[in-house]
């Protein structure tokens, strides 16, 4: 991949990725974080990883991110008002974020593995769709079926609760 | 005080009723809520008796041998009916008389009537002014036949006869009731209208070398029951149908004729006698009835000027009243042709810019003999009640014009008079250092007035006034007042708040409260309770019979 | 301009309409914390499903309506003082624009409802061709009631199908009274002119084209599942409340009464004409749809009868002194020209007294109360106005029903506002 | 800067190239004159003209007469565009301005989008005619489709009026339901095809016969005529929650007129409904080209020869080539006429009906079909 | 006799929605190939096509006033129209013939006749009552004007538009 498009989306991401935080009005939040899925997605179909990234865009932006501005919208939020920060928390917190990126740096630096570039992935003999459907249903075909019913149950358990709360 | 008048039982439709000795039938019946059709009938005038219409059947009682009254089973008299029909116009009611008004035969008689009348009459609805309070419409819608039999040629008349300068004749429509001959000889006391030719040819026409002149000449248009005499004024001008009628008084002299105005969407279009025995009778006078196109003339002064310049009202009323107030002594004069109300709020604006020299501009004329007195003002008595003249109006003027001319009084206000006609001089009125005038149409003082106030005409407004005989009458308003031309009083009450009096004069009605408060004469009394037909404020005074 | 004039006070409707919304959710915020914030939403007065400028204030939790209130008279132009201002014929162009879907029904009940003052029965022709009015404005009205409805359901070519049919009725109006639209075709005590030649193989092509496309109608709706669905069950009347909120007309029948003014009260010889009245079961849209196919299936069956049985015969009432007379004698001869002016600037001498005549009209019993005092102008004069007793039911069927409902039920219940303003 | 080198131009170019083409030469042309087919269309259904009128204005240039094509009303799309650009752009004064201004353009980008992975012909200039050969095409539609959504509930929502608002709400629903079943019919159709590749499976179709049509390649095998079951159910299912997804009657509810009003559009009006509107009619381009592409073998027609990338530069392999991207329009409109005749027969889903169709019944059958699919598929090779 | 609309319960064929819309797609299909070939005609292109030649005699279009064969102008303004008007369209100023005219006998002909066509509602009954035959509501349905005043049709634009019509009056013949 370029990296230039590599960068541009990076930092659009990153960008977004700190408007959702920094929005005071929750529409808006929300459409910085479907902002940044879709500059992730780039990212993942700059490496090649076309599935990934479109799954990123169909699951996270195209459904739960829809159901999350829905619901924003439904209880009609309100711009938050800008809050008077404790100092003492903004220092401390300051502080630690400081200290992680301090440390992470200092991992980084040491890690001999870090200086390096990866070297490149051979080019596959099956495209990665097919790759991932081979993964998931041969070397993890237990787990994956135990997580789908997992969630199976879990959405029952959804409707069931939600029904009996509304009777 | 009259005797005392025997009452007469008279059977009428089968229900007896009381009426006094001398009733006409066709009285008794109207009175007795039956209608009886009529054309040649005129309460006022004598009863000739020629146009068949009011046929009814008669009879009277039934005699004994020993003349007594046959009774019926009710202890009423039977009647004996008249086979033929009677004129019900012609006859005195008698005792023990019974009356028909509906039967058969009476219905058949008035449909042969009202097609005899019809045979030559031509299609003129379309054209005729009459049509709409036309007696032929009525009267053949209510007894006549619906469809016509006639088949033959009807007879021309003339058309479009000039009988005078204000009445027009059109023959073919005449039903040959001779009102108008009998109105010109016994009430106009000009006896020039007759009928020429005979039969089916017979019409009305001017004696010989004569026209149809009088004062009074458009009264035979009133009481013609058909379209033959027409006003040439209002001629062609506009169907009675659309015309508002509103119940006034004439203003132009003492009397106070009672009159309807005809208006239709602003605009005036004639206007006729309205019944008061106690006043005008059914009459007034041609040049009354005319005289009111002014209203509507285009020089009408239709916004409030300062100085020569159109101004806005507010601007106008504050200009007056501070100009009066910087001229020094005052004087006011004002038209005996204003309403009580106006004459009341002038009176108290003097009181308020302390005017002490007031009086008001006298109009005399010579009597005629019959409506027209020798004051021409209308509100004469109205002043004198209120105060504002005194004994003999325009006494004081000499006065005031001396003051001016001494320089004595600076500034005067003028209420709907010229003052170049009751004596000043145009040099009188250069000399005022302030000069106030309201009027209808521009004249010489409110050429030289310092502000002009546009008012409103009698037909314009509502208000009271007193006649001669000290009858107190009604105006009302037909319509509205020309451009920014104002109410009298609204201007009035406006110059007297702006003169520092305070008042709470929101209406007419208020100002007239306002008056019966202040002038004892008017106690008691609203504009509600003078009604349509005045009412008598003062001692009637001997005045002109009618 | 006079200086007292005060400077005009414009109201702010807007505050007002916002504190009137406000009243009204308040009065019903009783129960309404559990379920969250209701939704006002103001429907019309300009909306394409309410027909004119019918006005809902609806209540709604989610889609689904919990209260509605309706409001009327954004068309109100005083239909009713207007007639005490003038003559009983002038009255007539008022009564095209009351129902304007069926004005030669309106006209009709009008000048039946004098005529029944004036104690007048018209000539056998007479009644014959106002039935045939009767009919075809029934078959106009219940046409584009049933477009409309179908266009508030989504199908918009029915509406056009349904046009194309009216239009042929607009031409049989046209040859009949000279107007497509604003017929006012009667008067009082007749009809401005016999029935033209030409009407009756136009009628006649009409009738037999008339059914095929009704069956094509019916065919593109009465089962199609997604129609069905979105009437069956769907603002329900019970009988008991047809009754009771004074329904009348398809909507009335729609709930299984079986109450035809043309029946119970037979006018115009309606009692000699083979037709039947049909009903419904359930009172829902649905039924007052069909009914409305069915009862033009009638008309078509009344016109057809109407048509072929015309009896000859004069079509206006004998009574010179009230009916104006003939053009052709007014102008020649002078009974007759006088009689026509009086007529026509006085009016008919009516009796005084008050009647009441409703006539079974499209939308329902259209009725006409006068209280005359005699003379060519009414004291009084009152309309029944079908549409406005129909749109009272809308507070007690909406409740419960989802928006989507709410147009198909406006729909069912075939009103104009015209009517229900006047 | 050895990256600037990296860079491939010539695939930039070309997909650039490829873009402009589809969008401006052939795609917009369509969206406008499927505009004014639906004026036609519907017109002719409801035995009315419809606009025939509309020619160019010649008559402004000083010609007597205006010019009128043998139609008639095929100038109607470039009035009612200069019309739409000549409106006044209005913005109500109680929405959200930023969101408001965006949503169209949510509206319009997503519906183009998607024609990136669609395979529009074979070869034309040694260039296949799809400008993104992705391997997960057909995923890539319905995500990019499923970020369509965004526009209509933004525009719903900054609208800040309740009738837009109602209609946001009813159009996500709507469209998150839908996509279930749309994902899920095509998924065995996918299973016959093997790839998610959609130039793949316009490939397979021309080998085996349309899915939906499996004779077109001469032949008839058993597989193919039990697999005829499935592919027909899906075909249904598809096509309807394609109907569903883009808003189209009897879909029609967040914008359906008689109910609320124009749903989020109502508050909009000039360029920006105009962008609405067209995002509507790509929508409804890229949704008939995905039938095509999976059910009606794409550009393919039988008995035409197939160009090759070498042959696509010469002459004849230019003009097959046309006749293929031809084919695969004409297929397109064919459907998109389809799509308005349906408009104009069928009345409207209430909301509630709706949503039950779409989770109790399409949504069921879609997954029962993938188990028949598989279970066709597993036993007969 | 009242009877009940019969109910259609739904087949299983109809409850799966895909036949009904097929029948559907079939009637309107059926409408686009007969229009497609021209078998349908229902509506009208209008400025070339129109309707006049339907229109009946009585035909209620815009009202004018006519003139008789002599070219005299039938109105007397009798302002029969003006009064019956239901919504006042109409304003008569009368005037009088001048008495060399030649139709002098009818002394009255109008000064100014105003019909506000965008008031008048078509109904007919100036028509209806006009004793002279002078008024006649015209197969003129397309009134049109630029503003409130072009709305306005003068006198001399109801004689344009009303022409010369035959009548039975009986006024200005000198016998009657």
């Amino acid at each position: 991949m370029s990296p230039i498009l590599f960068w541009l989306f990076t930092a659009l991401m990153l960008a977004f990725g700190v408007s959702v935080i920094l929005n005071r009005n929750p529409v808006a939040s929300a459409l910085s974080l479907v902002a940044s899925f879709l500059c992730l997605s780039a990212l993942f179909v700059g490496l090649d990883a076309f599935f990934i990234g479109v799954i990123q865009v169909l699951v996270y932006a195209g459904a739960v991110m829809v159901l999350f501005l829905f619901i924003i919208m439904l209880l009609d939020l309100r711009a938050e008002h800008r809050r008077h920060f404790n100092r003492l928390v903004l220092v401390g917190g300051s502080l630690v974020s400081a200290g992680f990126v301090i440390a992470l740096l200092q991992v980084l630096s040491v890690f001999p593995a870090g200086a390096k570039p990866f070297p490149a992935l051979g080019v596959a003999r099956l495209d990665d769709v097919r790759q991932v459907g081979i993964t998931l249903f041969t070397r993890f075909n237990l787990p994956f079926q135990t997580v789908g019913v997992l969630i199976l149950v879990a959405a029952v358990g959804v409707i069931v609760l939600s029904r009996r709360e509304l009777k | 005080m009259s005797t005392e008048v025997p009452l007469l039982n008279v059977q009428i439709d089968g229900v007896w009723l009381q009426f006094p000795k001398g009733t006409k039938v066709i009285d008794a019946c109207s009175q007795a809520g039956k209608f009886i059709p009529r054309y040649c009938y005129h309460p006022k005038l004598s009863i000739p008796g020629n146009c068949r219409m009011c046929l009814i059947e008669m009879g009277m009682p039934k005699m004994t041998p020993d003349r007594k009254p046959v009774l019926g089973a009710d202890g009423r008299p039977e009647i004996g009916w008249i086979p033929r029909p009677q004129i019900s116009c012609a006859q005195d009611i008698a005792e023990g008389m019974g009356v028909r008004t509906n039967s058969p035969m009476v219905q058949e008689c008035r449909k042969g009537v009202m097609e005899f009348l019809l045979i030559n009459h031509p299609l003129d609805c379309p054209i005729c002014d009459q049509a709409g309070e036309c007696r032929l419409q009525e009267f053949s819608v209510e007894y006549g036949n619906a469809s016509s039999r006639f088949l033959e040629r009807k007879v021309k008349k003339p058309k479009n006869v000039e009988l005078g300068p204000r009445v027009t004749l059109d023959a073919e429509r005449c039903v040959l009731c001779s009102r108008c001959i009998r109105f010109m000889k016994e009430v106009a006391k000009d006896d020039v209208l007759g009928f020429v030719d005979r039969g089916g040819f017979s019409t009305i026409a001017c004696h010989p070398d004569k026209t149809l002149e009088s004062n009074y000449s458009l009264n035979t248009v009133d009481i013609c029951p058909v379209g033959a005499l027409t006003s040439t004024d209002f001629r062609f001008k506009m169907r009675v149908w659309f015309l508002k009628e509103t119940k006034s008084i004439d203003v132009n002299d003492g009397l106070g004729c009672n009159i309807l105005i005809g208006s239709r969407e602003g605009k005036i279009y004639r206007i006729t006698p309205r019944e008061n025995n106690d006043v005008n009778g059914n009459w007034i006078p041609d040049s009354h009835r005319l005289n009111f196109k002014y209203i509507q003339a285009e020089n009408r002064l239709a916004h409030p000027t300062v100085a020569g310049n159109e101004a806005h009202w507010k601007v106008a009323i504050a200009e007056a009243t501070a100009s009066l107030k910087g001229a020094g002594k005052l004087a006011l004069v004002l038209s005996a042709r204003l309403t009580n109300e106006e004459i009341y709020l002038a009176k108290r604006l003097a009181s308020a810019l302390g005017i002490t020299v007031m009086d008001v501009v006298p109009r005399v004329g010579e009597p005629d003999g019959i409506l027209i007195p020798a004051d021409r003002n209308p509100n004469t008595t109205g002043a004198q009640t209120l105060g504002v003249t005194g004994k003999t109006p325009g006494a004081r003027l000499k006065e005031i014009q001396d003051g001016i001319r001494k320089g004595t009084i600076g500034g005067l206000l003028c209420l709907g008079e010229d003052l170049l006609e009751c004596g000043f001089t145009h040099d009188d009125l250069v000399k005022l250092k302030s000069l106030v005038a309201s009027s209808i149409l521009p004249n010489a003082t409110t050429a030289a007035a310092h502000v002009v106030l546009p008012g409103a005409a009698f037909a314009e407004k509502r208000g009271s006034m007193v006649n001669i005989r000290g009858r107190l009458q009604r105006l009302n308003k037909a319509v509205e007042p020309a451009a920014s031309a104002r109410d009298d009083w609204e201007f009035l009450a406006d110059l007297l708040a702006a003169a520092g009096a305070t008042h709470a004069l929101t209406s007419i009605e208020d100002v007239f409260r306002s008056m019966a408060q202040d002038e004892h004469a008017f106690a008691g009394l609203n504009l509600g309770k003078i009604g349509d037909l005045g009412l008598q404020l003062l001692p009637e005074v001997a005045g002109v019979n009618v | 301009m006079a200086v007292t004039t005060q400077p005009f006070e414009q109201p702010d409707t807007l505050a007002k309409t916002h504190t009137a919304l406000q009243h009204l959710a308040a009065g019903n915020s009783g129960a309404s914390d559990l379920l969250g914030e209701k939704l006002i939403l103001n429907m019309g007065p300009s909306h394409p499903a309410t027909h004119g400028v019918l006005r809902l204030v609806l209540e709604m939790d989610g889609e689904i309506i919990t209260k509605a209130t309706p409001d009327v008279g954004y068309l109100h132009r005083g239909d009713e003082k207007i007639a005490e201002n003038m003559t009983y014929n002038q009255f007539v162009p008022y009564t095209d624009r009351l129902d304007y879907l069926a004005p030669l029904a309106n006209n009709v009940a009008y000048a039946m409802a004098v005529e029944k003052l004036m104690g007048w029965e018209l000539p056998q022709r007479g009644q014959a061709i106002r039935v045939i009015c009767c009919e075809l404005a029934r078959i106009s009205s219940h046409l584009l009631g049933l477009g409309a409805f179908a266009m508030d359901t989504g199908a918009m070519t029915v509406f056009l199908y349904t046009f194309t049919e009216r239009e042929k009725i607009y031409n049989l109006c046209e040859v009949i009274s000279g107007a497509r639209f604003t017929t006012s075709y009667t008067r009082i005590g007749g009809m401005t002119r016999d029935l033209n030649e030409a009407f009756f193989p136009m009628a006649h092509k009409f009738l037999e084209e008339f059914i095929p496309s009704l069956d094509e109608v019916d065919a593109l709706l009465s089962r199609n599942r997604i129609f069905v669905d979105r009437t069956k069950d769907v603002g329900i009347i019970t009988k008991q409340d047809a009754i009771s909120f004074g329904l009348t007309g398809p909507n009335l029948r729609g709930s299984g009464i079986d109450h035809d003014l043309r029946k119970k009260h037979p006018y115009l010889g309606y009692e000699k004409y083979d037709f039947d009245v049909p009903i419904g079961s359930a009172g829902d849209c649905y039924d007052r749809y069909l009914c409305r196919v069915e009862e033009m299936r009638q008309s078509v069956k009344i016109l057809k009868q109407a048509i072929e049985k015309l009896p000859d015969g004069p079509i206006t009432v004998s009574d010179p002194k009230n009916l104006p007379p003939p053009k052709t004698t007014v102008m020649t001869k002078m009974e007759e020209l006088i009689h026509h002016f009086i007529l026509h600037t006085e009016g008919l001498n009516a009796p005084p007294g008050e009647v009441y005549f409703g006539a079974e009209n499209p939308k329902g019993e259209l009725g006409f109360y006068i209280s005359s005092k005699g003379g060519g102008v009414p004291h009084r004069l009152k309309i029944r106005a079908p549409s406005f007793v129909n749109l009272s039911i809308l507070p007690k069927i909406l409740p419960g029903h989802m928006m989507s409902d709410v147009v198909a039920i406006l729909g069912s219940l075939d009103f104009v506002m015209g009517e229900s303003d006047r | 800067m050895d990256f600037i080198n990296d860079i491939p131009w010539l695939l930039i170019a070309a997909s650039v190239a490829k873009t402009l083409f589809l969008i401006f030469l052939i795609v917009l042309p369509i969206v406008s004159y499927t505009v004014y087919a639906e004026r036609r269309v519907s017109a002719l259904i409801q035995d009315r003209l419809g606009p025939n009128r509309t020619g160019f204005p010649t008559s402004l240039l000083g010609f007597h007469k205006d010019l009128q094509l043998f139609l008639g009303g095929l100038g109607q799309p470039v009035a009612d565009a200069v019309k739409f650009l000549l409106k006044e752009e209005f913005t109500p004064g109680h929405v959200n301005k930023f969101y408001f201004w965006l949503a169209p353009v949510l509206a319009m980008v997503p519906a183009l989008s998607t024609l990136a992975v669609l395979p529009f012909g074979n070869y034309m200039f040694g260039q296949k005619m799809v400008v993104a050969d992705v391997n997960v095409g057909i995923l890539y539609v319905f995500a990019i489709a499923s970020i369509g959504v965004y526009g209509i509930v933004l525009a719903g929502w900054s609208s800040n009026s309740k009738y837009p608002f109602l209609g946001g709400i009813r159009a996500t629903s709507q469209m998150i339901s839908y996509e279930l079943s749309l994902g899920l019919s095509a998924v065995p159709v996918l299973m016959i095809i093997g790839n998610l590749n959609l130039s793949d499976a316009i490939q397979y179709q021309i080998d085996n016969g349309w899915l939906l049509l499996p004779f077109t390649d001469g032949k008839l095998t058993l597989r193919e005529l039990l697999l005829w079951i499935p592919v027909g159910i899906s075909f249904i299912v598809f096509t309807i929650s394609m109907f569903a997804e883009t808003n189209r009657l009897p879909f029609d509810l967040p914008e359906s007129e008689t109910e609320l009003v124009a749903g989020y559009h109502t508050e909009y009006s000039s360029m920006k409904f105009a962008l609405f509107f067209l995002g509507e009619y790509a929508a409804m381009i890229a949704g008939s080209s995905v039938i095509v592409v999976l059910f009606l073998g794409g550009w393919h027609l039988p008995f035409l020869p197939i160009n090759t990338l070498e042959s696509s530069t010469t002459p004849a392999g230019m003009a097959l080539g046309l006749i293929h991207i031809s084919v695969f329009f004409a297929k397109v409109i064919a459907l998109l006429i389809f799509f308005i005749w349906v408009r104009w027969t069928l009345p409207r889903f209430r909301f509630d009906q709706l949503m039950k169709l779409g989770w109790l019944y399409l949504f069921e059958i879609a997954l029962v079909n993938i188990f028949i699919t598989a279970a066709i598929l597993a036993l007969v090779k | 006799m009242a009877y009940t609309v019969r109910r259609p319960n739904l087949t299983f064929w109809e409850k799966i929605y895909l036949p009904n819309i097929v029948a559907g797609l079939a009637i309107t299909f059926k409408h686009l190939r007969k229009m497609l070939q021209g078998e349908t005609k229902v509506v009208m292109q209008y400025p070339e096509e129109k309707w006049d030649a339907h229109l009946p005699e009585y035909y209620r279009g815009a009202p004018t006033l006519v003139t008789d064969e002599h070219g005299r102008e039938r109105c007397v303004s009798c302002q029969l129209c003006e009064f019956i008007c239901p919504p006042r369209a109409i304003t008569i100023t009368p005037g009088e013939l001048a008495s060399d005219s030649k139709f002098a006998k009818v002394e009255k002909a109008p000064k100014a006749f105003e019909i506000d066509m965008s008031r008048c509602i078509y109904c007919g009954l100036c028509e209806e009552v006009c004793p002279e035959q002078a008024i006649y509501l015209r197969k003129d349905y397309a009134v049109t004007g630029e503003n409130r005043a072009d709305m306005v049709h003068h006198k001399d634009k109801l004689y344009e538009l009303g022409g010369t019509m035959p009548g039975l009056v009986h006024k200005w013949n000198p016998e009657k």
